[in-house]
């Protein structure tokens, strides 16, 4: 590690103009990287850790701009230089990655093909022995087939693939410094790891500098040699990557690394020790007794849509496809006991998703059985189901928060809607009464009930998501990764809220998650699925302590192990 | 992708049959008398009946619409009383003109709206981009015979600077030699420089009318494709990968844009082709659209089949051009298709 | 499909023969000579057949007709007291026939020897035979033109020898000599045209439609149907004089202020369809000439439909007469530009002569009063119909109208009836209310009368009006007349005349104008019965 | 549950309805301002109102009156408009005109959302049969030349104001129907309808409680694009003849009677009608893109 800084910013204050005034998004933010060194800033939604870094390639959007401060790269001051001098720093002597790489890619454009602009845009290469300069690039970002691919449109690739071209393109100039911008958000856990491997060993390599914006602590504690943490625009903490897990300083930085999901803790671990109240007993359940749900060789086929429809092309330019049928789900067996969690875990397609809509009879499956309470329910058809006696007694919580809630809804109306719908009348007071209740229960302030949607936080969204599908009193709740969308210390809060709601109410839960650990915190039972078909299930210790499949063993191996 | 195009025409099919359907009932239900007319001022009522006879008027609908399915098959769109001329003709020799003319508009358009999209969106919520919004606005809140009416007034009749408005060509002019049936382009065939001059003095005011109402939805497509496109992600990464303004906007963002903008085109296009109705009746354009309503207006029956039956057609394969240059631009479509 | 091909490339065959325009080099550097030789003439619409005789052909066709077909005989001109050249209704004058000779019971023609058709074959009594027995045979419009003139029977025309041809009567008719001066009775080429008739068109009406076969004046060069018309002089016309136009193009400019900006700006010669307003300003400005003269035997009106109450009272008849605002619509609409055919001292009429004014004029109180004689006095509703073809000027009269009767309570709803429509509507006879133009070619009052308001009810008796009276005057003026009765015949047509001002079925507004501008340079115009332009007499300076 | 507490939440104290419509006018103000052509449409709407709501209550003169003796007089302190052919006044004219047209445009549009939207609603959310017929329907409407489509359909159903509201309303057919099965097709599988689903509602009342109130803001922008023209094509028909009946002033009918005397130099009679005709037009256009900002749930943070 070098000691002269490669990049310096010295209170760096970024402010954007929108209707309210002008919101300050980064404050005073200082923070120095030395060549070859890689660090980490860390923070929620909100935090400023991409706006600073935006704030660093001059990228930011018209309303933003730099207030204050000063951003020194290699001695040359980027908030000064001319915006073609900029230019010429991008991609060449600074690069920068982005989170969702099939969007980050012209998706009209041979991937080959937008490599060679930026090569040919900072002369690294001529017309002529671009195309070569591109495809070794391919090559060193690990892309088999380079000529090949070089012909490939983003569209034809996978999503790790396509962070690998971004990657390439980032690189293609040698930089000096590379920012990721929540590079692995989005992508699935073993595709995260080999990005992550990538671009540490590319820049090692290299000797280059990096900044890994992320809101994974853990992540950052594993690839970096330093995390800063930024928290409403200022940085809170800056310190070694080794000792950040362990004697963590500022009260945020605590309450990040406690609401970081990791081996060995309770749920109550994941919320800051000032407010974590000793866990609520489980309501007395039967359990072991007769399985609330029994799933029988469960399959789900798509046929693909015979192209003759005219129509949809008329509205709206769908593609047509190959007519083979696609199994979805693939035949599987499962059972969640009465007051028992059981988690479904998997990559992105695996068919986790298909299966939590079949059992939540919003999707008729192709074969197999459903069997609640002693009940193929599968046989009813999903478009009837809603009108059937067994609706009220399965329920949901959605994984987007935002989605899930009617824009012209507010929360009390939202919330009311079972009651309203599928309620009797069980003399306990007026609807307005029960949501009050409801609400209180899942910690909804009762002045937030009048409000839209979109007056809401996340975290707010969520417990009226929630509060929704508990209102009637369910015996199974799905929940479809119910924390996705939130910041890690929501998603402990909410976690808790579950955790508790269970043990209150005595219910059953399947949890459908592609996160391991969350899993183990929350699930009696893990299942495992791959492609439509469960690859183990046991007891969540058995499966994450030792996993019998191979797959199962990856899965765990590339949740980043940050140095505790 | 010829299976591919038959496949596209064959879906078209209904959509065709439709056409011919509505356009039949309708035309039977327009008030006019064919009998009467050809029938002469002076008939009687038995005369008239008779006329009915011989015409076939007096069938009941449904075999009306057997022999006229009939004749259609056999390519024969019957003949209009007011040209006198058999429609086929009619159409052959009218809707080049209509087409260089509506072709004139749209290029005219999108040479003005295309870049003036552009600029607004890359200036959002400059004064070109409000300039933008009102100059592209206000050329489409002008009814188009009024603003032809104007131009003409203007251009014509105040200053001299434009032709007489007397159709295609001025009347010493000879129309070169049919090839395309496009003047200008038959014209340059032909090597008549001086014929081309003038059909292209003849096609200037036309062609602004039509283009000024072409102005808006090409400029406003443009320009919420372009904020679109521009607000992207892959044009922050061109952005952040040091890529030159021009590349980021024409080869990035643009080149995306212009998906819906082909779109849109399309539908200008077919609406251009229909609406010109008006600007053909103010510039004396033998087109087929001031054909049709004329037609319409003396209850013309076969012209206006004809007419409506050209246009779906041509509706179809443009559609399927679209389709075409939607698979060169986006190679999505086209690996999918 | 053999006959259309032959007909393409026949027309293309004399279009270039005829005056070589093919050739785009010659005429460039010409182009300066070609605009001094050539008359342009701008006008709303054009022919939709150039055959009158045709089936449906349009007014505009007529002019077409005209120019190119030789009758057997014409009029001569008169001078008017303006200067304007105006057929002589009662001297004719040989065309393609050098003599006619008059009986009892026929009348004779000689014919021109030397005349020739556009092909070069000289003109027979076969061809003006077949001609004849065309137009009383094919129906339509020409068939009835003809028994007009009491011309029904194809054996009424007799060869005499080759160049001789004998007319029979059916009846005396005073009208059968002047309907055979009229546009229809145009002799054609008959063995040009049989080699293009078919099985199913005897009488090669298709052929017809798109070639002219006349002896005329003209022949059509080019004819793009509502674009334009090119008419090529004939060199060997015999008719009459060789015509000083070269070459007229008629061009269809459907936008009238379009028409008004081409003639003041000098790029087009003439133009006959214009808003009155426009020959007003064209006339102050003082760069185009205009002529305007009445219509022969024509009037615009406003008509009752007297089948059906309330204007089957004539005292309800009376008050409208009384109620219509005539010297606004002369004012306001017509700009001054036609005859005023109101406010006269008396129904009864001085002269022997139609169109004459009548006694009515606009008196809202004396209209008030006949409503509330005729028990309407708080009036009613009923629905006002016109021609939305001639909106420039039907639509101010009855709106005028409208107003005007709205002040006795006669509570007008307009109606517009395009102009196709127009006929089959009037056919009906239903509509209670409507104003229109009629007009007749052959320019005699009972003429004018037996169609208009004759007991047979003739579709151009639009009232549906029948009086015995009225029938008896009508028949009598036309015995009269045929028998050289002048007494009889100015007691009949006084008679007629006042009775339809006294009943007032149809209420005459005015007597309109044909107006004609055209640039200075342009002289020779002629006023025609049938108010088409006559190329052959125009000349460009 | 005090662990509840730590989330920031959104600064706002006064309670819902009131605070949400306040939020929206606030946000539509700073639209205005943000957009100030978008506020000057705005403004022009208002007057565009007030003159079809009391335009007959306010005009100086009857418009079906005439005065010949006053005919074609220019713009003058008398007839700020001047007079037509028949010495009308204009300005009354013009005035009064506003109501027809503005219902001609309101009930036009009102109609097509109501076959349009229905239709593309039902298509979009039930797919099947429904799409196909729906489809079909609209393909074929565009397959015309609207235009003509348009003028056929008044010629054949006779020329009254209704007829022109029915063929405006059909060849837009296809645009409504497209729009909302558009709207309706991405809603269909969404979480809310989803959560909808599982409380319980049928299908019908989804469609009704779910989607057509989350489509309206989109519906409403179309509407107010749509209504320009609604004014244009009535304005389009009037000019070829197919238009209300004389003497009820329209502006497409007075424009189109008084190209006629543009030429002549009387140009007021076509100029005053005309701007009125396209401020209106221009008016609903700027609105509609006004709306759509206002709307648009991308630019409202």
């Amino acid at each position: 590690m070098s000691d002269t800084a490669l990049l310096d910013i010295q209170n760096l204050t970024v402010e954007f103009a929108t209707r309210r005034g002008t919101v300050r998004a980064v404050e005073k933010v200082s923070l120095t990287i030395a060549k070859g060194e890689t660090v980490g800033i860390v923070g929620e939604s909100g935090s400023g850790k991409s706006v600073t870094s935006y704030a660093v390639m001059r990228i930011l959007d018209r309303a933003g701009r730099i207030a204050d401060g000063t951003v020194s790269f290699g001695g040359t001051d980027l908030r000064t230089i001319s915006e073609g001098a900029m230019r010429d720093l991008r991609g060449r002597e600074i690069s920068m990655i982005f989170q969702n790489p099939r969007a980050a890619l012209n998706p009209i454009r041979k991937v080959g093909r937008q490599i060679e602009d930026v090569l040919i845009e900072h002369v690294q290469a001529t017309s002529r022995d671009a195309k070569e300069k591109a495809i070794g690039i391919l090559r060193q970002v690990r892309i088999a087939n380079p000529e090949e691919r070089y012909h490939a449109y983003p569209f034809e690739l996978s999503g790790g693939m396509c962070q690998r071209i971004v990657i390439a393109l980032a690189l293609a100039c040698k930089p000096q410094l590379l920012i990721a911008d929540e590079p692995t958000t989005g992508l699935d856990v073993t595709t995260q790891k080999a990005v992550m491997d990538l671009v540490v060993e590319l820049t090692r390599e290299r000797n280059m500098s990096t900044i890994l914006i992320t809101h994974d602590l853990g992540l950052a504690a594993t690839y970096c040699d330093k995390v800063i943490v930024m928290e409403q625009g200022k940085v809170v903490e800056s310190a070694e990557s080794t000792s950040i897990f362990l004697k963590p300083t500022h009260r945020y930085t605590r309450k990040l690394v406690r609401a970081t999901p990791r081996p060995g803790i309770t749920l109550r671990d994941l919320l800051p020790e000032e407010i974590a109240t000793p866990p609520i007993a489980p309501a007395p359940v039967a359990l072991g007794g007769t399985p609330i749900l029994k799933v029988e060789n469960l399959v789900k086929e798509y046929r693909r849509q015979d192209a003759s429809g005219g129509l949809a092309k008329f509205f709206g330019r769908k593609s047509d496809q190959d007519t083979s049928a696609f199994r979805a789900v693939d035949g599987i067996s499962f059972e969640v006991g009465t007051g028992e969690s059981v988690g479904l875990v998997g990559e992105s397609g695996c068919g986790k998703s298909t299966t939590s809509m079949m059992v939540m009879r919003l999707l008729d499956p192709t074969a197999g059985k459903i069997v609640f309470a002693g009940e193929d329910i599968g046989t009813i058809p999903a478009r009837r189901f809603a009108g059937s006696a067994w609706r009220r007694r399965i329920q949901m919580v959605f994984q987007d928060p935002t989605d899930s809630l009617n824009p012209r809804y507010t929360a009390a109306r939202a919330i009311a809607d079972p009651i309203l719908r599928m309620g009797e009348d069980t003399g306990s007071g007026s609807v307005r009464t029960q949501v009050e209740e409801l609400a209180r229960l899942v910690g909804l302030p009762g002045n937030l009930l009048d409000r839209f949607p979109h007056q809401l936080s996340g975290g707010q969204k969520a417990r009226v998501g929630i509060a929704r599908a508990i209102a009637l009193r369910p015996e199974l709740v799905i929940l479809d990764e119910p924390t996705a969308a939130l910041d890690v210390s929501v998603q402990a809060v909410v976690l808790n809220l579950l955790q508790d709601l269970k043990a209150t109410l005595g219910m059953s839960y399947l949890f459908v998650s592609h996160d391991l650990h969350v899993v183990r915190l929350l699930c009696d039972r893990v299942i495992v699925m791959r492609q439509g078909r469960i690859v183990e299930q046991g007891t969540a210790e058995q499966v994450l302590e030792a996993p019998k499949a191979d797959y199962t063993r990856e899965l765990i191996d590339a949740i980043p192990h940050p140095p505790v | 992708m010829l299976s591919q195009i038959a496949r596209r025409l064959l879906t078209a099919l209904p959509t065709l049959i439709g056409v011919i359907i509505v356009t039949f009932l309708l035309t039977r239900v327009l008030p006019g008398d064919t009998a009467a007319y050809f029938a002469g001022p002076a008939a009687t009522p038995q005369a008239i009946e008779e006329v009915k006879k011989k015409l076939g008027l007096d069938r009941s609908l449904p075999v009306q619409f057997v022999s006229y399915v009939e004749a259609l098959a056999k390519g024969d769109l019957g003949a209009s009383l007011s040209t006198g001329q058999t429609v086929v003709k009619d159409i052959r020799t009218r809707l080049p003109a209509s087409a260089e003319l509506t072709l004139a508009g749209l290029v005219l358009g999108i040479v003005v709206a295309v870049p003036l999209g552009i600029l607004a969106a890359v200036r959002q919520g400059s004064w070109i981009d409000h300039l933008c919004r009102v100059v592209a606005t206000a050329g489409v809140s002008l009814p188009v015979f009024f603003s032809g009416l104007l131009l003409v007034y203007l251009f014509y009749y105040r200053l001299g600077w434009a032709p007489p408005p007397m159709g295609r060509l001025d009347v010493f002019s000879t129309a070169p030699n049919s090839i395309t049936g496009f003047y200008l382009i038959d014209s340059l065939i032909a090597r008549d420089f001086e014929t081309f001059r003038a059909a292209f003095a003849q096609l200037i005011l036309p062609a602004v009318t039509l283009g000024m109402f072409a102005l808006a939805p090409i400029a406003r497509m443009t320009r919420a494709s372009m904020l679109a496109a521009l607000s992207s992600e892959f044009v922050r990464t061109a952005k952040a990968s040091g890529l030159s303004t021009r590349a980021v906007i024409v080869t990035y963002a643009f080149r995306n844009a212009m998906l819906p903008v082909v779109t849109t085109l399309g539908m200008v296009f077919s609406f251009l082709l229909g609406a010109n109705v008006l600007v053909e009746k103010v510039f004396a354009w033998p087109g087929i659209g001031s054909y049709a309503v004329d037609a319409l207006i003396k209850s013309d029956f076969a012209p206006v089949q004809g007419f409506v039956l050209t246009m779906a057609i041509l509706y179809v394969m443009l559609n399927l051009l679209i389709d075409i240059l939607y698979g060169v631009i986006d190679p999505r479509v086209r690996i999918e298709a | 499909m053999d006959r259309r091909k032959f007909l393409q490339s026949a027309s293309v065959t004399a279009l270039a023969a005829g005056t070589g325009v093919a050739a785009p080099a010659i005429w460039s550097p010409a182009k300066a000579d070609a605009r001094s030789e050539t008359l342009l003439i701008v006008s709303e619409s054009g022919p939709n057949n150039l055959d009158i005789q045709g089936v449906g052909t349009n007014v505009p066709g007529y002019e077409a007709s005209w120019n190119c077909y030789d009758r057997l005989i014409s009029h001569e001109m008169k001078t008017l007291a303006n200067g304007t050249q105006y057929y002589d209704r009662d001297k004719f004058k040989p065309e393609l026939a050098e003599d006619m000779k008059t009986d009892d019971m026929s009348v004779t023609f000689k014919l021109r020897k030397d005349a020739t058709f556009q092909d070069g074959t000289s003109v027979t009594a076969a061809d003006v035979k077949w001609s004849l027995d065309r137009a009383v045979t094919v129906g339509g419009f020409p068939t009835f033109q003809m028994s007009a003139g009491s011309m029904t029977k194809a054996e009424q025309f007799v060869i005499v020898d080759d160049h001789t041809i004998r007319v029979d009567y059916l009846t005396k008719d005073r009208l059968t000599v002047p309907d055979l001066a009229v546009i229809v009775p145009g002799i054609y080429n008959s063995g040009l045209v049989k080699k293009n008739a078919t099985a199913t068109d005897p009488w090669g009406l298709e052929y017809t439609k798109q070639n002219t076969a006349g002896s005329g004046a003209y022949k059509v060069t080019k004819w793009t149907p509502d674009t334009e018309v090119v008419f090529e002089r004939n060199e060997t016309w015999k008719g009459g004089p060789l015509p000083k136009t070269k070459r007229v193009i008629w061009r269809m400019v459907p936008d009238a202020g379009n028409r008004r900006a081409l003639l003041e700006r000098g790029d087009a010669d003439v133009s006959y369809d214009l808003p009155n307003k426009d020959f007003v300003d064209l006339r102050q400005a003082g760069k185009v000439s205009i002529v305007s003269t009445p219509y022969s035997n024509g009037i615009q009106y406003i008509g009752m439909n007297v089948t059906k109450p309330p204007f089957d009272n004539v005292k309800v008849r009376q008050a409208v007469a009384c109620a219509i605002p005539y010297q606004k619509i002369m004012d306001a609409v017509l700009y001054g530009l036609a005859k005023p055919l109101f406010g006269a001292a008396a129904n009864a009429p001085v002269d022997v002569a139609w169109p004459q004014a009548h006694s009515y004029n606009t008196d809202i109180a004396k209209a008030k009063q006949l409503l509330a004689e005729a028990g309407y006095p708080n009036g009613f509703e009923t629905t006002m119909s016109f021609d939305l073809g001639f909106a420039v000027v039907n639509e101010p009269i009855c709106v005028l109208t409208q107003e005007s009767l709205a002040q006795i309570g006669i509570k007008v709803t307009l109606n517009k009836i395009p102009g196709a429509n127009w006929r089959t509507e009037l056919n009906k006879k239903v509509m209670p209310l409507y104003t229109n133009v009629f007009s007749g070619w052959l320019d005699y009052p009972e003429y004018f009368f037996y169609w208009c308001y004759d007991g047979q009810n003739s579709v151009f008796n639009t009232m549906s009006y029948q009086s015995k009276d009225m029938d008896a005057l009508i028949d009598g003026a036309r015995k009269s007349a045929a028998s050289g009765d002048k007494a009889t015949y100015d007691k009949d047509v006084k008679g007629f005349v006042s009775l339809a001002f006294n009943d007032i079925p149809r209420v005459p507004l005015y007597q309109p104008y044909v107006n004609v501008a055209m640039q200075k340079n342009v002289t020779g115009y002629q006023y025609w019965f049938h108010r088409r332009l006559d190329y052959r007499a125009m000349v460009k300076a | 549950m005090s662990a509840l507490e730590t989330e920031a939440e959104p600064t706002a104290t006064s309670s819902g309805f009131m605070r949400s419509a306040t939020a929206t006018l606030q946000h539509a103000r700073y639209t205005f301002a943000e957009n100030p052509v978008s506020g000057i449409a705005f403004a022009l709407f208002v007057v565009l109102l007030i003159c079809a709501v009391i335009g007959p209550a306010i005009v100086p003169y009857s418009p079906l009156a005439s005065d010949t003796a006053a005919a074609l007089k220019p713009p003058s302190l008398q007839h700020w408009f001047g007079t037509d052919q028949l010495g009308r006044d204009m300005f009354s004219r013009v005035v009064v005109a506003t109501r027809l047209d503005m219902a001609i445009a309101v009930f036009s549009v009102a109609l097509v959302f109501a076959m349009g939207g229905v239709a593309g609603i039902a298509a979009g959310f039930f797919g099947g049969w429904i799409d196909q017929v729906v489809g079909r329907t609209a393909d074929t409407i565009m397959a015309f030349p609207l235009f003509v489509l348009a003028m056929g359909i008044v010629a054949a159903l006779g020329n009254t104001v209704t007829n022109i509201v029915i063929a405006t309303a059909i060849i837009n057919f296809p645009l409504y129907a497209r729009i909302a099965r558009a709207e309706a097709n991405i809603r269909r599988d969404s979480g809310f309808v989803q959560a909808a689903r599982l409380t319980g509602n049928s299908e019908m009342r989804i469609v009704l409680t779910q989607i057509l109130p989350n489509i309206m803001p989109i519906m409403v922008v179309q509407m107010s694009l749509t209504m320009g023209y609604a004014i244009l094509n009535a304005a389009g028909l009037s000019f070829i003849g197919l238009g209300v009946k004389p003497p009820t002033p329209e502006w497409g009918i007075m424009v189109a009677e008084g190209a006629g005397f543009i030429v002549s130099g009387d140009w007021w009679i076509a100029f005053f009608p005309g701007a009125a005709l396209m401020l209106a037009v221009f008016c609903f256009n700027l609105l509609g893109d006004g709306l759509r900002d206002i709307v648009d749930p991308q630019r409202r943070t």
